[in-house]
């Protein structure tokens, strides 16, 4: 009855994560506090395999009677999510020593959390969709409360657990309308049913509950506060690993599920998508914290992924690959960055302590200068043509207003980004920096490397996620 | 005929010679002297041979000739090319230098007027410091004029044009230190530019008929009246009857030309309305006001309009604009310079009226009777002005003639000199005989040109007539009167104490200097030879410029001298009409002469006082003289101020407006929204909440209306 | 060539080089966080080979340029991404424009030898990058990769005016920075639209793609969009001033001489030949624009008490002509548009050199701070005046030749036009004599200009060439306009529908 | 009129409304806006076995009971991360929670 | 009948919410939240759902109601300060829920018309307890076993967040104690005399 081969031909990384959490949990159990340094590698390292076994496995299959079915475009995603959870996970392990908190469940709740990334893009049935989330929402719930000490970051876990319960709620009774009315909880079933009023209404609900868990306008609302009271590392995870898969899975389900009523959802999710970066790039305007900012700049960002879903299954999913790539390695170096900003005592999080960076660190500030410039998608960078892809796709489907709000909101979105820029680059330095850990500026380096390669190589990038998305449109 | 080295060392050398002076550090002052003089001394013995050479050889010119026109009138030109300068499409423009009757009688004028300038300068500009910046300035200059007066085409003399214009603002700047010569500079380099708006307009439009800016194919075209295909704005038709679009209005192309290239005229040779700078212009040093104010620069103007005599013969607005408004000027120059005070801007305005005559002259058709005024007046005008600057530097740059008065004794020499020069300004001469001065040559061909063209109804000719002759009655009157507040009468300082001191003045006579030791009780004193020999030089020209060329230039000989520099028409006889005027045209000149010598013996030689009344009781005639007819504080009201007004408004817009609303209002607005926007996250649970409600309210109700009847 | 990548050693030789100063920088400084003024003369020295080879490679590609052969030369092409590639070569449009930038930037950086102090490492570097970001502007022939160094350019100026600006150096270098962002972000949806529509956005697929008149209309505005504000046109022009004055004055110099001119060149090479109904449709009303531009800004300029803001205003005024000539559609006029590029980039970049000058000296840029130089500095004073007569457009300097051309140009399309230009002819004269007679001429009123010193070696060496090439150019401007023939009426037969 | 579908759908979007109501009309206590959100999945979960039972397919249910366990696990996670709220803030009053805005 | 005790049902079930979300203690609130909690397990019942009623009651009322307790009782706050004003917002909070149901009604509700009516509570099975046990463990395994993951993070959250070792607390190690022998506690020692120990 179990063919584990097809088992792990489907979901393979989730059996390995799943396996090696709960062996996490053991050995926290045996070995207590001693586990606690070794947990932050452990977990690195088991991200990393599971992003590896989603590659050895990258063609996907079935299993589990058609609850799971996976393929290239959600494999792809696959890795991507890992190896920048992995990443998050190498970076976070000095920060969390410093605050007192690096305790082996931060590695656990982060592997299961991946669990979840992996199981919401392997589903193909409803329930499954709705176990991965809760698995994902749940362990991101703790986690951004993580730094118990800190009013701050339990007010974050608080507002988190409580607008996404709401939003899984929402969720859970939109797909409960879509099961009614069409009968079945399996993808296939839905996309083959009728599209009634209430699949329809159903399926704005569930646009409504996904649209908070890639924290898109105007369910946005958590995200600047959950990014600046959550942990750093906290945050460098959320803005990489699960906007990552929660965008693709969003997309997946337009896509797969709801692929017929393109139609009905074509105008919502461009709203979304244009209320998206109209906020994230407004919004970020008067931010002081970088966290914070950072949160805007996700937002306006998950906008313009956004457009690419607009644009439809067969011009946006390859962009949209292309486009969160580089985005959450992007935004993984820029947390990155915010990590190092460390001096004497605590962290720094104001906007201005970056005040001379330039000065100081040069290395740094080059490269989060060059990330910074990435994400903001301007030339020569990664992020460009990242944004490129987008607009091509959002073009070619005919959705010009929309292409005109990703052109002025990269233009106000530039309003912060180039404050940061001048802080680092004209400003007098305000004090001296710490030593870095190496994990740290090793991320920071990398990522900016990623967005220079990847622009000169970037049918490289370009060719990969066109063959993943081949995935779903072949 | 001289030689092509020799033709390209009178033009260009004065230029090179001029970047001398930017290395005066190194070699010194007086090598750039040297240089710049003998250069322009041996350029100007050159084109003077080349000159007498043209008129022994009359009918003989070397050279190529251009084509036969109609009526005989064959072209004898000789083009040296330099190399291309402009070439794109067909606008094709050429270093070239073009020597025919017209530019040789220029540079004839130029280059010998300014090698006597330069030596002028020698003995005048002694005490000077930047001399070396000086004589550069000066042959700069000359090189400008040179190339303007040598052009084969618009662009060049364009080049020249502005060239001059160039040397001008520097020369009137010359002393820089001080506010009046630096605004006076300006002043002159604007209100020639605003000459050189038509101008370069007036090219554009020959351009955009005719399709090319050089001269020989414009005028070819306009003397065959050669069909045309213009290159916008006007269909093809005969060159003479072009009807094109200009600003909107369909009017004939050659007058649309005609009046635009004459504003540039007007510009440069002090026109009425644009004549304003060249009063002021006299700030600079008097050598310049000479050579540039007097003799060369001004009269580009008339070059030009007689250069184009192919075109302006057939014109009808622009001819008759060109007469009225020489005529106007004429007129209206000389009554401000009846009341003016400064010895150099009563010469100034003199050499205002004097061009009036010779665009006049122009206008009504007499383009040789304009040149040979040129010719001469360059001759007495430069002879006036070095001689007022003689007295000047024996004054220690005393200006005011006010304060002058019985220099004959001092400086006779000068007064001399200057004595002829009035003469021949005033143009004193026996009329039907070969006896008279140089001005009494031209000015009377130019007076029955008018009342000839008059006669053959040739637009405003009685009106330039008439004006001509009430301004010769002016000038003859301001011209003595200059000298006799100049040179005669009671000392300004001994007449002060006259006034003031009377009592004490027998008994201190001799010890007045000494007691009232003010700057300007300096003894006058006689200038050095070295700017005697100038002065001397100029004189016999004055006195035989005319006698010698008066048959060259405008009588039997002149079609011949001419050899076709000067077009015109089959039906303008004005040249041989001025004959045929009646006896009282020709006496009258000599009579209105004689009348202002009689008004101003009687007002400034006699009673001496009379003048002083005049002035001191105002009256508004004389206000308005003095005052220059106001034209200075009108344009300051309404063109200076305007653009001031319009600027700062402009400035102002760009901060409130363009930036208010655009830039900083941009960002200011989106910083507001960015504020109202935060403050909508106001970090409560139940308004995050109601919007993700109100979210999910508003998308299911837009699915119903989207959806439709999908139910 | 043989095929040697010539045009990709020119473009990416400055940045080449930069990295290579970084590293070396990185590598020898160690924990000193702080540069000592030696290291700056040594980055400096370093930026003036590296910058000075960069202008031989120039010359090189100008030697095995043919100007008899019509379309682009030395191309090099690789395939990059779909249908974008990476592809190289010059015309007779780019390659004065590229002559410009490398000639330009060795004297930036050599003007930049006694006025930056600080952190003189990073500001070669970012001259070196912003070089090789100008060259691939020119030389781009693939309409993304050029949108990449078009607006990539932006980052290294942002930076010089940011770090090395005056005191308003910060609103100054976000405006200009987002002024032309705007603008180039609207260019860059209508890039996407072309390159789905045309299948392709390599230049000379485009050029000869029809694209309907309709949506020619859109493309053109959008492009517009982005080169007005480049240019700059009036009314989009304010960032220039702001940007100019608080810029050091290598920054004003590479803005005004080659940064404004990719506004222009942009127009050639995109509006007209690609969008010529559109051209046709706007040439009225970018006439306007044109002779407001020229009237407006020299009245403006007329009333500035700031040097470096006076002549940022006549440059935008400067700048009017090029749109006047370019939009000329004729041979003439594109060709003055071209020539008054060039010239412009001599003639303000000269005039920047010579603010700077006095600015190093006296640190102030306020006119009335000045007043008889000539006095203490009378070589400073003649070159300021050679080129006051260029910008003035005195013919016999290169000034003249694009002024007249344009208006000549003009005047064919437009009467009303060439005339509203040559009004501006007239006020450029009040405004750079007024400018002139107050700083240079009359008596020292400011008791420490008596300490002044004329011009030293390296100014001398930074203003001379620019003077000479001014004259040369004003006597010799065939030099150019060979050059640019061929492209000119390349661009007129396109736009023709040829 | 016999029990139908329809009457399931009805009380359930009252009870789904009634949990929305509640999360954002309570200004004073968390605690109660967790139990509005227990109030919503309940309807989630009327929805879910009501169109299980009325369309004849067991799915529905088996999601009611995944449903009812993420639930309680929510529940758990929730009143957790209020626990420590709590320690931190000493208050659990919903408009204190606003250290983050803006 | 079936009917009546559906609307019995339902009144109590909705009134028994708004209580949860109305009443000014949340004590009253958990109660009102149980008795919600039993009578829509009783709707569950009435349309033949047992199983699902069942759970409902033990997982809701048996463990998430009492965990709410519980923490209401351990966080000591004075409550009745805690509700004051919040009347204000009602009228507005009445008003979108009435259009927020309004809406959802029409799209479920009016929709529910379309669909194929085949009441079977337990189909393929006997029972329903019997249907979802044929289902749970081999159709949806998956789900079951994730489930329990979800349960595991649950459980690892809520510790991890509200665990709290205190270093001055003495704790009782059963381990320890189990494992203590008599060698441990004392020793025979043996002293000689005069030498002490």
């Amino acid at each position: 009855m179990l063919d584990f081969t097809a088992m792990t031909l489907a979901i393979g990384p989730e059996l390995w994560l799943a396996a090696t959490g709960l062996l996490g949990v053991l050995l926290g159990a045996l070995l207590k506090d001693s586990f606690n340094g070794l947990s932050f590698k452990f977990g690195a390292l088991v991200l990393f395999v599971a992003a590896g076994i989603a590659a050895l496995t990258y063609q996907g299959g079935e299993a589990f009677n058609g609850l799971v079915e996976t393929n290239t475009f959600v494999n792809f995603a696959k890795i991507v999510s890992f190896i920048v959870g992995g990443l998050a996970l190498v970076m976070s392990e000095g920060f969390l020593k410093r605050h007192e908190t690096a305790r082996y469940e931060y590695a656990l709740l982060t592997i299961f959390a991946s669990l979840g990334m992996g199981i919401i893009l392997s589903a193909s049935n409803l329930m499954t969709l709705y176990m991965g989330i809760e698995t994902l929402s749940l362990s991101s719930y703790v986690l951004a409360a993580f730094h118990r000490d800190s009013a701050r970051s339990s007010e974050a876990g608080l507002k988190y657990v409580i607008l996404g319960s709401l939003a899984s709620g929402m969720l859970l009774y939109g797909a409960s309308l879509v099961y009614g009315f069409s009968g079945t909880t399996f993808y296939a079933g839905i996309a083959a049913a009728d599209l009634s009023v209430g699949l329809m209404f159903g399926m704005v609900l569930m646009i409504v509950g996904l649209a908070f868990k890639v924290s898109a306008a105007p369910m946005h609302v958590w995200t600047p506060d959950v990014y600046e009271g959550a942990p750093t590392p906290v945050g460098a995870f959320f803005g990489a690993a699960p906007k990552m898969a929660a965008m693709v899975v969003f997309a997946n389900v337009m896509f797969q599920v709801f692929g017929d009523a393109m139609d009905q959802w074509q105008l919502i999710i461009a709203i979304i998508a244009g209320l998206s970066m109209l906020i994230g790039a407004f919004g970020g305007l008067t931010q002081t914290n970088i966290k914070r900012l950072l949160g805007y700049s996700s937002i306006a960002n998950v906008g313009y992924a956004l457009v690419a879903v607009a644009a439809g299954k067969e011009l946006g999913a390859g962009p949209l690959l292309t486009f969160m790539t580089l985005y959450v390695v992007s935004s993984l170096g820029l947390f990155a960055a915010v990590l190092s900003m460390r001096r004497q005592g605590g962290m720094v999080e104001g906007i201005s302590e970056l005040g001379g960076l330039m000065s100081k660190r040069p290395l740094l500030a080059i490269a989060l200068s060059v990330l910074i410039w990435s994400v903001a998608g301007l030339p020569p960078f990664g992020g460009f043509l990242g944004k490129w892809v987008v607009l091509e796709a959002g073009v070619s489907a005919g959705l010009y207003p929309l292409a005109i709000i990703l052109v002025l909101a990269s233009v106000v979105s530039l309003g912060y980004y180039l404050r940061l820029i001048k802080i680092m680059w004209f400003d007098e330095p305000t004090e001296r920096f710490e030593a870095i850990d190496g994990s740290v500026s090793l991320v920071v380096l990398a990522s900016s490397l990623f967005v220079i390669v990847f622009m000169i190589f970037f049918f490289l990038l370009s060719g990969w996620t066109d063959q993943a998305a081949l995935g779903i449109t072949a | 005929m001289l030689s092509d080295a020799l033709l390209l060392f009178i033009v260009l050398a004065p230029g090179l010679v001029a970047l001398t002076g930017l290395f005066h550090k190194i070699i010194g002052d007086k090598i750039v002297m040297y240089a710049t003089t003998g250069v322009v001394l041996t350029a100007g013995a050159l084109s003077l041979f080349q000159l007498f050479a043209y008129a022994a050889g009359v009918g003989g010119h070397g050279g190529d000739a251009h084509g036969a026109a109609e009526h005989g009138h064959a072209v004898t030109q000789h083009i040296i090319t330099l190399m291309p300068w402009i070439h794109v499409g067909d606008f094709q423009a050429d270093w070239a230098i073009r020597v025919d009757t017209l530019s040789i009688v220029m540079m004839a004028v130029i280059t010998g007027v300014s090698g006597l300038v330069h030596l002028y300068s020698w003995g005048y500009m002694s005490e000077e410091p930047h001399k070396a910046r000086f004589f550069a300035y000066l042959s700069l200059f000359t090189f400008a004029m040179l190339m303007l007066v040598t052009a084969d085409n618009f662009i060049q003399l364009f080049f020249g044009w502005e060239g001059v214009g160039l040397a001008s603002y520097l020369l009137i700047g010359f002393w820089y230190q001080n506010k009046a010569p630096n605004d006076a500079s300006i002043k002159a380099f604007v209100t020639n530019r605003v000459g050189d708006f038509g101008l370069a307009l007036g090219i554009m439009a020959v351009f955009c008929i005719y399709g090319t800016v050089e001269f020989a194919p414009f005028m070819e075209a306009l003397r065959e009246n050669a069909m045309v295909t213009p290159i916008a704005f006007a269909d093809p038709a005969p060159a003479r009857e072009v009807i094109m679009n200009f600003l909107g209005y369909r009017v004939w192309a050659v007058e649309v030309i005609g009046v635009l290239l004459f504003i540039g005229a007007m510009g440069k040779s002090a026109q009425f309305f644009l004549h304003v700078w060249l009063p002021d212009a006299m700030e600079g040093p008097t050598p310049v006001s000479a050579l540039i104010h007097a003799a060369t620069m001004v009269t580009a103007g008339v070059y030009l309009v007689c250069l184009l005599s192919p075109l302006y013969e057939y014109t009808l607005v622009a001819a008759g604009m060109i007469t009225v408004v020489g005529a106007v000027t004429a007129l209206y120059a000389a009554t401000v310079g009846m009341a003016q005070n400064d010895i150099k801007r009563v010469i100034a305005y003199s050499t205002c009226s004097q061009l009036g005559y010779m665009f006049f002259a122009a206008g009504v058709g007499a383009y040789e009777a304009a040149m040979f005024h040129l010719f001469t007046h360059a001759f007495f005008k430069a002879l006036l002005f070095l001689g007022a600057g003689s007295v000047i530097h024996g004054m220690h740059h005393e200006q005011d003639m006010r304060k002058m008065g019985g220099l004959a004794k001092f400086m006779p020499l000068t007064y001399a000199a200057m004595m002829v020069g009035t003469i021949a300004i005033i143009g004193l001469g026996v009329p039907h005989t070969k006896l008279g001065f140089a001005g009494f040559f031209s000015k009377d061909a130019i007076l029955e040109s008018a009342f000839a063209g008059g006669v053959e109804h040739v637009a405003f000719g009685q009106m330039a007539f008439w004006f001509g002759i009430v301004a010769a009655f002016l000038t003859s009157f301001y011209s003595w009167r200059l000298i006799y507040m100049t040179f005669h009468g009671p000392r300004a300082s001994e007449s002060a104490h006259d006034d003031h001191a009377h009592a004490a003045q027998d008994a201190h006579d001799d010890h007045a200097h000494d007691d009232h030791g003010h700057d300007h009780d300096h003894t006058p004193h006689e200038s050095p030879m070295v700017m005697l020999i100038p002065l001397g030089l100029l004189s016999l020209g004055a006195i035989f410029a005319g006698f010698f060329f008066y048959d060259y230039f405008v009588d039997h000989s002149n079609e011949a001298f001419w050899a076709g520099a000067i077009y015109r028409a089959s039906e303008n006889h004005v040249l041989h009409a001025r004959h045929e005027v009646p006896e009282w045209v020709i006496y009258a000149p000599l009579i209105v002469t004689l009348g202002g010598f009689l008004l101003a013996t009687m007002t400034y030689f006699f009673n001496r006082g009379v003048g002083k009344r005049i002035a001191d009781t105002g009256g508004p005639l004389y206000s308005l003289f003095y005052n220059k007819w106001y034209f200075d504080e009108i344009y300051n009201a309404t063109l200076v101020r305007g653009a001031a007004f319009l600027g700062n408004i402009f400035w102002k817009a760009d901060k409130k407006v363009i930036d208010g609303v655009g830039a900083d209002g941009m960002t200011a607005l989106t910083l507001f929204s960015a504020r109202r926007l935060s403050a909508m996250h106001t970090g409560r649970l139940y308004h995050y909440a109601f919007v993700i409600i109100g979210a999910a309210l508003v998308f299911g109700a837009l699915m119903w209306l989207n959806a439709g009847g999908a139910n | 060539m043989g095929g040697f990548p010539i045009l990709s050693a020119l473009t990416f030789l400055p940045l080449v080089g930069a990295l290579i100063i970084m590293a070396v920088r990185a590598a020898t400084a160690g924990s000193s966080s702080s540069e000592s003024a030696n290291e700056g003369r040594t980055a400096l020295l370093a930026g003036l080979v590296i910058s000075g080879a960069t202008f031989l490679v120039s010359l090189a590609a100008f030697f095995y340029y043919d100007p008899s052969t019509p379309g682009y030369q030395l191309v090099e092409q690789h395939v990059w991404y779909q249908s974008i590639s990476y592809k190289l070569g010059i015309d007779g449009l780019s390659l004065p424009l590229i002559l410009l930038t490398t000639f330009l930037t060795p004297i930036c950086l050599l003007a930049s030898w006694n006025s930056i102090h600080t952190r003189v490492t990073e500001y070669v570097v970012a001259f070196l990058v912003l070089e090789t970001f100008m060259i691939g502007v020119f030389t781009a022939l693939d309409l993304v990769l050029f949108y990449i160094f078009f607006e990539a350019g932006l980052i290294p100026m942002f930076l010089i005016i940011g770090i090395w600006g005056g005191k308003d150096k910060i609103y100054a270098a976000f405006k200009f920075f987002l002024y032309t962002l705007l603008g180039s972000l609207l260019m860059l949806v209508a890039v996407v639209y072309m390159y789905i529509t045309a299948g392709s956005s390599d230049f000379e697929v485009l050029e000869k793609f029809a694209f309907d008149p309709h949506v020619q209309t859109w493309l053109w505005l959008a492009f517009m969009a982005s080169f007005a504000v480049k240019l700059p046109m009036w009314p989009v022009h304010t960032w220039l001033p702001d940007a100019h004055v608080q810029a050091p004055t290598a920054g004003s110099v590479i803005l005004a001489g080659v940064l404004l001119k990719m506004g222009g060149y942009g127009f050639l090479r995109f509006s007209l030949p690609m969008f010529p109904d559109a051209s046709q449709l706007f040439q009225p009303a970018m006439f306007a624009l044109a002779v407001v531009a020229i009237v407006y800004t020299s009245l403006v300029a007329w009333r500035q008490t700031d040097m470096k803001k006076l002549i940022a205003y006549s440059s935008v005024a400067h700048m009017g002509f090029v749109t006047l000539g370019v939009f000329s559609f004729t041979e003439i006029g594109v060709q003055g548009a071209i020539f008054q590029m060039i010239s412009h980039g001599f003639i303000s970049g000269a005039l920047f050199l010579i603010v700077g000058v006095v600015y190093d000296r006296m640190h102030t840029r306020e006119i009335a701070a000045y007043g008889g130089l000539v006095h203490r500095m009378p070589v400073y004073a003649t070159l300021f005046m050679l080129f006051t007569m260029a910008n003035v457009g005195l013919p016999g300097t290169s000034g003249f030749i694009g002024e007249i051309l344009t208006m000549v140009g003009g005047f064919q399309a437009s009467t009303w036009a060439a005339a509203g230009a040559a009004l501006g002819v007239i006020f450029s004269a009040v405004y750079m004599l007024t400018l002139y007679r107050r700083t240079v001429f009359g008596q020292i009123t400011n008791p420490e200009l008596n300490e002044l010193k004329d011009m030293n070696r390296i100014e001398l060496v930074t203003i001379v060439p620019l003077a000479l090439l001014t004259l040369l150019f004003g006597v010799a401007p065939n030099l150019i306009f060979n050059l640019t023939e061929g492209a000119t009426q390349s661009i007129l037969s396109l736009m023709a529908g040829g | 009129m016999e029990l139908g579908l329809s009457h399931y759908l009805a009380v359930s979007a009252a009870l789904f409304t009634i949990g929305v109501v509640g999360i954002f009309v309570n200004r004073k206590n968390i605690i109660v806006i967790l139990m509005a959100i227990e109030l919503i999945l309940l309807s989630v979960n009327l929805n879910l076995v009501a169109f299980s039972v009325f369309s004849g397919t067991i799915a529905g249910q088996i999601f009611a009971m995944l449903v009812l366990t993420v639930a309680a696990a929510e529940a758990a996670v929730g009143l957790a991360i209020l626990v420590v709220y709590f320690r931190n803030r000493r208050d659990i009053s919903v408009e204190n929670v606003d250290l983050m805005k803006g | 009948m079936a009917l009546i005790a559906f609307y019995l049902m339902a009144a109590v079930t909705l009134v028994s919410a708004l209580m949860v979300i109305m009443a000014r203690n949340p004590v009253h609130s958990v109660l009102w939240l149980i008795l919600a909690f039993f009578s829509a397990a009783g709707l569950f019942v009435l349309i033949g759902a047992e199983f699902i009623a069942m759970l409902l009651v033990v997982v809701y009322v048996g463990a998430v109601a009492v965990l709410f307790l519980f923490v209401v009782m351990m966080l000591d706050v004075d409550f009745v300060e805690l509700k004051d004003g919040t009347l204000k917002y009602w009228p507005f909070a009445m008003l979108v829920g009435i259009v927020f149901a309004a809406e959802i009604v029409m799209a479920s509700v009016f929709g529910v018309q379309s669909l194929p009516d085949s009441f079977d509570a337990a189909p393929g099975a006997d029972t329903n307890a019997e249907a979802i046990g044929q289902v749970m463990y081999t159709e949806y395994m998956l789900l079951f076993q994730l489930a329990g993951i979800v349960l595991l993070v649950a459980m690892i959250g809520a510790i991890v967040l509200t665990l709290r070792h205190r270093p001055h607390v003495k704790r009782q190690n059963i381990a320890k104690q189990t494992s203590r022998r008599r060698g441990d506690a004392y020793e025979l020692k043996d002293p000689k005399p005069g030498q002490g120990i």
